[in-house]
């Protein structure tokens, strides 16, 4: 337990460094998504009576898109010099290295998300109507469901030939619940009609039982040949 | 939990053992049947034609690939339990293109449970680099990418090295300064598997050489034949 | 056990004419919907046929991942590909159903939504099993496979607090289902049930046999040195120096 | 100018039998396009009142993301083993290149939208208010649009590290006035609430200069070291 | 447009020329100054340590790579007007993995303007492979493959050829037989450079040996030193 905290936090910290080092990933990330929020506001008019009701939805896509363009490149680095084998003959924790990335991941996209938001509380002229402190566990449990079943499939999808298309090939049908929740939680919230608790409820039961997944089955992804 | 301890590895009569390896990629057979014993302290070169089965034989030493039938035994454990008595040097780099090599090599020995720089700055001295040079390894030269690759299997002061090509693209000034560090190596009791298509650069450092030929062992000799290679290519 | 497989074949032929017969021509018309009705006997049998084959997918992979038994793939592959067909069948007949009498194509309602998500994770079973290389193609399907099952309750419950528009159960208490019409349905259930399985067990063969001929061909490689590889024959070296 | 077309053709041929061989690459296109939309319909819902509004933005992004995950794989076949070096220092002109890949990507492109389309109509329940067949020139422009620019900076961002980034960041900004077209005709036709003459002649426009230009400056790319 | 014919290009005298060749990646100058003249129908060894630039001498003499300042010419012209004049094999393929042999040939003699497949079964048959082989190139072995890329840089029978390390990761055997062929296409008076870190292999082939180091050609020899490469390794 202990090694695979430290090793866990030794990777988590490499992957930030190398991530800071460059930031070239990160600047290209919030510029995409600054991008996709301005081609959705030329997309959607943004001051349409109706914009409140569907700006859960677009907040939501936006981030599957640029989370998706994410968390593809979680493992390039791990390939490049094919480094990864380097860990796989290791006698370190197979989780360890998950949870590393697991969490890397969200921390680039919760920092995605923060910056995104105000851009699209600008554009739309967003005010929630409902009690707006409930996005905070709906952002992260909506992240972290999005994350956590992102970096194990990304793990898979590097397996596969066309690495970049089989991340949402594999990620987007598993993640349908994950979606409805997080985008009826925020509908619900910002046009305050209804309560958000049964998707709230829905979110955590979605990350209890993914993570617990991801976790178990990790180590059979990292060692199948 | 594995045989650690060098004194008992050298006692151990057959140090690496397989037993009638085959592996299969879909319908090509890479590894038909390899069934050898290798003893500790020795230094192996293995030798063979372009697809004979030399990367893919390491592979499996090194647990990185799972034969499709046939077992490996590493100090007596399998290859997984005996990671830590194992070092492997592939033909990649195995590491990272944007961090120095000391930043490298730390990282690893994290991995293996290794603490502080000492290590790490010592196995990089021993290659004859500088563990100072600040320089991102993807900036290296090959020559020297090698040799940290080298400082990289030998960080945890394993007992069994498995090399893949390590002169390929490499000049004859770095590739001879490598055997001598080999050599060395082998004389401080360690078991050596080098895979090379240059078998001359060898000649006195091998202890034995290893013939492939389509996924089998088919000739193991004390020294280099004479009429190599010349013979082998009429 | 040899003749189980003619025997479930010649099963399935009476069932499957039987069935159509009692749907098509004996069972009463609905007063509401009319003939159009009648779909009812091939729409709900094969929509139970794909859950039950999609169940045994699940099994066989859970089997796979602890026993590592490549038999266990076998019957993963052809369970999902099976269903994946037995679901598709469900997917084209409800539309070509709710056309006329919804006087839409599709809604977003529990049934079909959970359906066409349940359609769509076993498609994903099959890309990545295409798309993935051979060797470890069976862990990551296996895998992935868990996850598809983990994620179908939460579909399920996510799209249920959504919206319902779909007939709900007709069968069992309280079912509605009229007692002239059950032949019929039954009939046919076990119809679908029975093709389902013969389907399944056939693509199982199939795939145990197309294994068989990769493992042949590897072991021709094995025997014949590699005399096909072109350029590279030339004589193998032996001799040892003297 | 002989040579030019028959280089073309070569290379168009060329691709399309390697794509069609193994189908692999267009099967998952597919399965991708259909998982955006009913992505898209979890996150918009379809069945409120004001979908038909905002349909015109939703098939439109969708297509757009379509195929940029498309114009990513352009140039990779040609990067692995750098063949392209080999074209490089033939005799053929560097044009014959880019159209053959424009084209074939109009092809692909095309391809997806014409099996996407019904999936938006279905799921949609759409029913254009104005003169449907207008959809055509604006689909036919507004595809070349998007292929056009897209074939062009993907062989820009193929040099850059991070490529599969790389596209869009390039891409979209350009892509703006294109977009706004497509969105605002398609939606003008959809609701037949007003004319989309203009939009049509702003893609015809876009497609004019920006076709030019390429062809105009896309040696310099290919030979740009 | 270029001089095609064989006749004016063994005449000339300089058939590459370079003159203050200097190539700079960001701060880092991969070519710093190299000046030399090359006969036409010679067969030119390229030797040096990893780094020393002559993957970047091969590249600038292609016209893949433009130098920073300098120049060069070859059979008179620029190196892209004299293209359909020069042949390039570099350490990657430069072929379609999915295609067979035949139908990478095909489609480069389009580029080419080359019609017909008769010219593509010849060059394949030349480098000793058979043009019916249905196998598509990625399924190749290493040796078939580098002979392939062969046939694809002689498809349009250059004047002059450059080669990357041609030999790198190949056996023996196979490196043996292209030195052969190389050998007779010299003799039918074509110019040949390739760069190569076995330099033993060309022993008896090559006219000239040219050494390059750190970006510069340091010296021309007409033969491998005796005391090679014992000698410069020290
Ligand atoms: C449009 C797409 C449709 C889909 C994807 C769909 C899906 C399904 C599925 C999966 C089942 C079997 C599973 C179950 O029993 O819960 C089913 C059963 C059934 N469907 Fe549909 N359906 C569709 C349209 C319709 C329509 C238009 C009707 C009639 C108005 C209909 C009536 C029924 C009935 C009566 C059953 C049997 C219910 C039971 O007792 O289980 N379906 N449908
Ligand atoms: N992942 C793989 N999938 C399919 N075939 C493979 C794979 N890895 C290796 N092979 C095949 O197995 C055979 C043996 O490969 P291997 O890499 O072990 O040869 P080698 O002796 O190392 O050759 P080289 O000298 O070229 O490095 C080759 O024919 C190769 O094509
Ligand atoms: N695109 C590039 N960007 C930056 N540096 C480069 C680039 N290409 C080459 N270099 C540097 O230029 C130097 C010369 O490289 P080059 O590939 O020509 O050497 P070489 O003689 O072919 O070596 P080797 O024997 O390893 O192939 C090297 O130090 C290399 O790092
Ligand atoms: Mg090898
Ligand atoms: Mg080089």
């Amino acid at each position: 337990m202990n090694s695979l905290w430290s090793i866990t936090l030794a990777t988590l910290a490499k992957d930030i460094r190398l991530e800071w080092r460059s930031k070239d990933a990160l600047n290209a990330m919030l510029f995409f998504s600054l991008l996709v929020v301005v081609i959705f506001s030329f997309s959607f008019d943004p001051l349409a009576e109706e914009s409140r009701h569907i700006v859960g939805g677009l907040i939501w896509v936006a981030f599957l898109f640029a989370a998706v363009v994410a968390l593809n490149q979680t493992w390039a680095r791990e390939l490049r010099n094919q480094v990864l084998d380097a860990y796989r003959i290791s006698p370190a924790p197979a989780n360890a290295l998950f949870l590393a990335k697991a969490m890397g991941n969200f921390i680039f996209v919760g920092l995605l998300e923060a910056l995104m938001t105000p851009l699209f509380i600008v554009f739309y002229n967003l005010r929630a109507l409902g009690p707006a402190w409930q996005l905070i566990p709906v952002a992260v449990l909506g992240t972290w469901a999005l994350v956590v079943n992102g970096t194990f499939f990304a793990a898979m999808s590097v397996r596969t030939r066309s690495r970049e298309l089989m991340l949402p090939l594999l990620l987007f049908p598993i993640s349908i619940p994950a979606v409805l929740g997080m985008v009826q939680a925020t509908t619900a919230i910002l046009t305050g009609e209804e309560s958000a608790r049964f998707w709230i409820v829905l979110l955590l039961t979605y990350d209890v039982v993914f993570t617990t997944a991801c976790l178990a089955l990790f180590g059979a992804i990292l060692h199948a040949e | 939990m594995t045989i650690s301890d060098p004194s008992s590895a050298t006692r151990s009569s057959g140090c690496v053992v397989v037993k009638g390896l085959i592996k299969q990629f879909g319908r090509f057979a890479a590894l038909r049947g390899v069934t050898a014993e290798f003893a500790a302290g020795k230094f192996y070169a293995i030798l063979g034609d372009n697809g004979a089965g030399k990367t893919t034989l390491l592979r499996t030493l090194a647990g990185l690939s799972s034969p499709t039938s046939g077992e490996v035994s590493i100090l007596g454990a399998s290859p997984r339990a005996a990671c830590r008595d194992i070092g492997y040097m592939a033909h990649p780099s195995l590491l990272y293109d944007e961090m120095s090599g000391l930043e490298n090599l730390r990282y690893f020995a994290r991995l293996y449970g290794i603490a502080g720089d000492q290590r790490c700055e010592q196995v990089i001295r021993a290659v004859g680099l500088d563990p100072k040079l600040a320089r991102p390894v993807g900036q290296y030269s090959q020559g020297m990418r090698q040799r940290m690759s080298l400082a990289r299997a030998i960080l945890h002061d394993p007992q069994i090295l498995l090399l893949d090509e390590p002169f390929s693209n490499v000049d004859m000034h770095s590739a001879r300064e490598m055997v001598a560090l080999l050599k060395s190596m082998r004389e401080a009791g360690k078991t050596i598997f080098l895979v090379t298509h240059q078998a001359s650069l060898l000649a006195g450092a091998a202890d034995e050489f290893v013939w492939m030929e389509l996924g089998k062992i088919v000739d193991r000799t004390r020294s280099i034949p004479p009429d190599f290679p010349a013979e082998r290519a009429q | 056990m040899k003749r189980a497989f003619p025997i479930l074949a010649v099963l399935t032929v009476v069932f499957v004419a039987y069935g159509f017969y009692l749907g098509l021509f004996v069972a009463p018309t609905e007063r509401t919907m009319g003939e159009v009705q009648r779909i009812f006997y091939f729409h709900a049998p094969s929509g139970w046929t794909a859950f039950w084959l999609f169940f045994v997918n699940l099994i066989a992979s859970v089997v796979y991942l602890i026993r590592r038994n490549l038999k266990a793939d076998a019957l993963a592959v052809a369970a999902a590909e099976v269903g994946v067909v037995f679901c598709t069948v469900v997917l084209v007949t409800g539309p070509l159903w709710a056309r006329p009498v919804w006087g839409i194509w599709w809604t977003w309602d529990l049934r079909l939504t959970s359906t066409l998500v349940l359609w769509l994770i076993y498609v994903s079973y099959l890309m990545l099993r295409r798309f993935s290389g051979s060797a470890q193609t069976p862990v990551l399907a296996a895998v992935l496979a868990i996850f598809g099952a983990l994620d179908v309750p939460l579909v399920y419950f996510s799209i249920w607090f959504f919206r319902t528009q779909h007939p709900q159960p007709v069968i069992g208490n309280g079912g509605s289902l009229d007692p002239s019409m059950r032949p019929a349905f039954w009939t046919n259930v076990a119809a679908f049930s029975c093709y389902g399985a013969l389907l399944c067990w056939a693509r199982y063969r199939v795939e145990l046999m197309h294994r068989n001929v990769e493992e042949a061909y590897a072991l021709e490689s094995l025997l014949d040195e590699g005399s096909s590889s072109g350029a590279d024959t030339r004589p193998a070296y032996r001799g040892s120096p003297q």
